[in-house]
């Protein structure tokens, strides 16, 4: 198989409201992305594209819409989507152009602009259940994450202050991020259980903020990338998998896909002891539990275990197993497909040691970033390394 | 980030930028409405709930009943056997007190959004719903809970012909 | 690295009109049953992984690609969707494959365009929210734009355009599949209602809804399946300037370079004579005629008269949308490519029927994503 | 295909909507661009020194390079008709009372989309000049629509 590296990575802030068009966004984060690798966009020979529903931006068929700020002029040009995987999954489409044998050089975009919902994107989550047989009862996006973790807690006998300290971590981390929207060095598990209940169990520091923004990255087969950089990322491993739309129909305690997914990936990147061979975690953290209830799906943590290891510091930067350095979504932001790309980003620099401020320390070799999405139901995972 | 990169693009607003004027906008709202053909087996489970009945369907080759009915098993993708009744009364498998609505106002008293495994069916398969007629402090998971059906003249096929779940009264 | 990608199934369902009889998902479970007994597979152990195509707006649902693993059997698989036509999708599956990742995964596009009351709204919320869609201009002003800009530039007359729509009605009427058969005269086409002149109603396709599904395989498992393989040669696909203000008003850039890229694959120096015949995007009449030339069947303005003279005929040089393209089995929205690709892959397993070509080796199915966009693709198809 | 038997007395569909409410910004570009239009009726393009190319609308990116666009310039409120068509049918499909023109206004190496005006239907020519007619400037809101439509320039 073709082996397919990162060599560049761009990403625009996040905020609540931007001015930039989605448009704007784009090319802002895929400019940086070529300019990191000292390429133009001539070099790049396909472009592939991630954002989450249409709802957000507000204009069917988004791809299309967002195609020229993404440097798709004249290009083969697709856009992928899984729902909030899609961050994680676009450089997977990546990955496939390249290793496919079709193209050496693809530019991978992920753009998601939520504030051009109005007045609040929460209400697009409306209508991702199905349209007959649960849409009139006016769910929302809060039920079905408030569903989960109830869920969860209750299966493993797990407490919201243990999960409040994924809250408390990463937004801790991203005051270190430049580009965070959420970042706050002094949180405490107690401001996070204090903060307003949206729905039990789930309180606002629970929770990401809808955010604007883009990322980008630059994938090239290997012998075009040697020649780009003396310090590429490697894509070792690349996973995903969906579960039945049929959500309530099955055990929501834990992530079975995301475990498929990760499999996939593991197999891929001939990984045989998760645990030991992974150094950085970037699981999906839009909700604090979803971290937690990722690590065990990427068997990371034993089932109902991973409150523990974040409880106990394991998990923070400089812990034996740094999960979410970037701050992740709910430090940093969660403009969905652009948060997820982000993950890969943090991995990149990471590995190159070029995170700054939020270098996690010991020279870390292999990374692991992975999202989440649709009706708690798909796992998307990439493994990195160098 | 990366400590290579100085400046980060991405020009943040706020709400009262865009409020009085500062920064121009637009404002638009899809037109976009529809009419989803039911089909075979959702059709069937809406005719069902205008009866007062929650209908499954049992697959033969995985030994499984399922709610809402479907054509085929997505497990073995066979055709689904046949059709089943169910029993209107099932057991909270989870369940969250909402305080917020789908477009995001705050209600004082919550919303209780549930899976409510029904009884009948195979274990941990059920239905979104919600419970009500109840305190919020009582209810757990494992709570047993009744349909609590409009009366039949309003019952329109559709899955709110169920007002919502309530206690089952044989619980002690 | 898997080296050569087979289609080794298809199924489809519907093409009407209407389908009022089954959801969606029933829809699209009968196209995968059919195409699942063509490949001789079972989906839950032989396809690995699944692509689908879809748009959110269409179906009314928001992240819709949560509903699609279930009817296609594909549940806890490597499931992903594509917001292309059903030919990105096909390009997609064959990526797939060639990572040598995968050796069995089907594709599966749809239409349920029935169940949208308010369309034309909804593509309307696909034009540019600040620079166009202010302007509240009905969607057809783009191919009428276009179309007249096509007209003027190449000298092609409304009449040539109109013969293409006589054709494939025509052709239509001996394809079951398709509803919009008709017998009609060049003044039957140009009598229609002016809608965005020089576009009128009867060069507009109807929609239709229906679903495809396709299984390839990778070439060292084709025949454990089917002793029928029809092989992908090349696949290409292509956008120009998304932007209104930037696009080349007349020619069909998309085409043009998504056929090169595709010719360039299946390695064609000179693909007017390696194909014998063509599905090519014909939503609007003029667009068949623009398309052929695009991507070189035809030097520029000559596929008009090629039309009119029979060339493109079922029994002409080149057959062009034998099938009765959209205009006779109806704009299936983003399924559009994989019903052209269907008729490719019939047409080389010499199953067409009443429409069967003779002696076919070679065909190409090309689409475009509709109104607003500049984005389309090609597939290029081999029976041997 | 399917052992479960249809129920014709069954509800066939089931009606919905997809409810979408939108707020865009014009963003970087667009906000200059259309500033211009409202306060001082000027129409403004962005050049890009890489491709050689003026982009109008302005845009602060060039689709072609990715460069920068930073040279801003007045293109004049006036371009010709590139291609046109007269429509006949509303935004929602309906029957138009009054069918109208609408044209891409060739301005450099851009242009706009817009409807004519002042002229009737057999009147119009590819690459006949035109200009903008703008609304009064209290009426202008920062939009496209502050253009009423383009007219035959005199």
């Amino acid at each position: 198989m073709r082996k397919v590296a990162v060599v560049g990575a761009g990403m625009t802030k996040f905020v609540r409201r931007a001015l930039e068009t989605g448009k704007e966004l784009s090319w802002q984060a895929a400019r940086m992305a070529l300019e990191s690798c000292e390429l133009t966009i001539d070099d790049i020979d396909a472009v592939c594209l991630g954002t989450a529903p249409d709802s957000f931006d507000g204009v069917h068929m988004n791809g299309e819409y967002l195609s020229d700020g993404s440097g798709a002029w004249r290009k083969p040009f697709m856009r992928s989507y899984v729902g909030g995987g899609t961050g994680v999954f676009v450089p997977i489409q990546g990955w496939y152009h390249v290793a496919s044998g079709l193209f050496d050089i693809v530019l991978v975009v992920a753009e998601e602009k939520m504030s051009s919902y109005y007045p609040h994107a929460q209400a697009a989550f409306l209508t991702i259940f199905d349209h007959t047989t649960e849409r009139p009862l006016k769910p929302n996006l809060l039920w079905i994450f408030a569903l989960e973790m109830n869920r969860y807690m209750q299966t493993y006998g797990i407490t919201k202050a243990e999960i409040a300290h994924v809250a408390v971590k990463n937004k801790r981390n991203a005051a270190d991020h430049p580009c965070a929207l959420l970042g706050d060095p002094n949180l405490t598990v107690e401001d996070v259980l204090n903060s307003e209940v949206l729905a039990w169990p789930v309180n606002r520091l629970d929770v990401s903020p809808v955010s604007d923004g883009a990322v980008a990255v630059v994938l090239a087969v290997e012998h075009v990338a040697t020649r780009i950089t003396d310090k590429p990322v490697w894509i070792e491993g690349v996973g995903w998998n969906l579960d039945t739309a049929h959500w309530t129909n099955r055990d929501l305690a834990y992530p079975r896909y995301v475990e498929f997914a990760a499999r996939m990936a593991y197999e891929m990147a001939g990984i045989k002891e998760p645990r030991r061979e992974i150094h950085i975690v970037e699981p999906y953290d839009p909700f604090d539990y979803k971290e937690l209830h990722h690590l065990e799906g990427l068997l990371l943590a034993d089932r109902g275990k991973a409150p523990q290891m974040v409880v106990d510091g394991v998990t923070q930067r400089d812990g034996d197993l740094p999960v979410c350095p970037s701050g992740g979504l709910l430090g940093v932001g969660n403009p969905i497909a652009a948060a997820g790309l982000m993950k890969i980003a943090e991995i990149f620099w990471q590995l190159r040691g070029e995170a700054g401020a939020r270098q996690v320390p010991g020279q870390p070799k292999r990374g692991l970033a992975q999202a989440w999405g649709d009706l708690m139901q798909v796992g998307t995972v990439v493994i990195m390394g160098r | 980030m990366s400590d290579q990169i100085a400046v980060y693009p991405g020009t943040s607003l706020s709400e009262d930028d865009i409020l009085e004027g500062k920064v121009l906008s637009i404002h638009d709202k899809l037109d976009g409405r529809y009419a989803w053909d039911t089909g075979i087996a959702i059709g069937q489970y809406l005719a069902g709930l205008k009866e007062g009945l929650i209908l499954g369907a049992y697959c033969a080759t995985c030994r499984k009943t399922v709610v809402p009915p479907r054509i085929v098993c997505e497990w073995c993708f066979r055709p689904m056997t046949r059709y089943v009744p169910l029993k209107d009364t099932g057991t909270v498998n989870t369940f969250s007190l909402c305080y917020v609505t789908w477009d995001v106002k705050r209600i004082k008293k919550p919303e209780i959004p549930a899976v409510i495994e029904i009884d009948g069916a195979s274990p941990l398969h059920g239905i979104l719903h919600k419970v009500g007629e109840i305190d919020p402090s009582e209810v757990h998971v494992g709570m047993r809970v009744k349909a609590v059906w409009k009366p039949p003249a309003e019952r329109e096929g559709a899955i709110t012909d169920i007002i919502c779940f309530t206690k089952l009264n044989t619980e002690v | 690295m898997h080296d050569r990608v087979a289609i080794i199934g298809v199924g489809w369902s519907g093409f009407r009109p209407v389908t009022p009889e089954l959801s969606y998902k029933e829809l699209i479970y009968e196209a995968a049953v059919k195409a699942y007994a063509d490949a001789n597979l079972d989906p839950r152990k032989d396809i690995e992984s699944f692509v689908t195509v879809a748009e959110d707006f269409y179906e009314g649902t928001s992240i819709f690609d949560e509903y699609t693993p279930d009817q296609l059997g594909a549940v806890l698989k490597p499931v992903h969707t594509i917001g292309g036509d059903g030919l990105h999708g096909l390009a997609t599956a064959c990526m797939l494959i060639l990572t040598g990742q995968f050796s069995v995964v089907a594709v599966e596009g749809h239409s349920k365009a029935s169940n949208v009351k308010t369309l034309p709204q909804v593509i309307g919320y696909a034009q540019d929210p600040i620079l166009n869609r202010p302007l509240r201009f009905n969607n057809h002003f783009i191919p009428g734009l276009d179309m007249n800009r096509y007209l003027f530039d190449t000298g092609t007359s409304l009449e040539q355009c109109a013969s293409v729509i006589v054709k494939n009605r025509r052709n239509a009427l001996v394809n079951p599949s398709a509803p919009y058969g008709a017998d009609l005269t060049l003044e039957d086409v140009l009598s229609g209602e002016p809608t965005a002149w020089p576009l009128n109603s009867h060069q507009i396709a109807h929609h239709a809804d229906g679903a495809i599904v396709i299984v390839l395989a990778s070439a060292d498992r084709v025949h454990s399946f089917t002793d029928k393989p029809v092989w992908v040669t090349g696949v290409g696909w292509c956008n120009d300037s998304p932007a209104l203000e930037n696009r080349e008003w007349g020619e069909a850039i998309y085409a043009r370079e998504a056929a090169r890229m595709a010719f360039r694959q299946a390695g064609m120096l000179n693909p007017g004579r390696a194909i014998d015949f063509v599905e090519v995007d014909d939503v609007y009449g003029y667009k068949e005629l623009q398309s052929l030339e695009a991507m070189g069947f035809f030097r520029r303005g000559e596929a008009g008269k090629a039309t009119e003279e029979g060339f493109t005929h079922p029994d002409g040089e080149l057959p062009v949308n034998v099938s009765g393209g959209s205009q006779g089995f109806g704009d299936l929205l983003d399924a559009n490519g994989l019903a052209r690709a269907l008729e490719v892959v019939l047409q080389l397993r010499g199953e067409a029927g009443p429409r069967q070509l003779e002696s076919v080796s070679t065909g190409l199915a090309q689409s475009w994503r509709g109104v607003p966009s500049a984005s389309g693709a090609v597939v290029i198809m081999s029976g041997e | 295909m399917s052992l479960l038997s249809r129920n014709p007395e069954a509800p066939r569909s089931w009606q919905g909507e997809l409810p979408v409410f939108s707020r865009y910004t014009l963003g970087l570009a667009g906000e200059r661009f259309f500033r211009e239009i409202k306060d001082n009726g000027r129409i403004m393009g962005t050049h890009c020194e890489n491709c050689d190319r003026i982009y109008v609308p302005a845009a602060v990116f060039c689709e072609r390079c990715l460069s920068e666009l930073d040279e801003w310039l007045d293109v004049g409120n006036s371009g010709r008709v590139y291609t046109f068509t007269i429509l006949h049918e509303n935004y929602e499909g309906s029957p138009l009372d009054q069918p109208e023109i609408v044209a891409f206004i060739r301005i450099r190496d851009g242009g706009l989309i817009h409807r004519l005006g002042e002229i009737e239907l057999d009147e119009v020519r590819f690459d006949m000049p035109v200009e903008a007619v703008f609304k009064p400037k209290d009426q202008r809101a920062g939009s496209i629509l502050d253009i009423e439509y383009f007219r035959p320039t005199p």
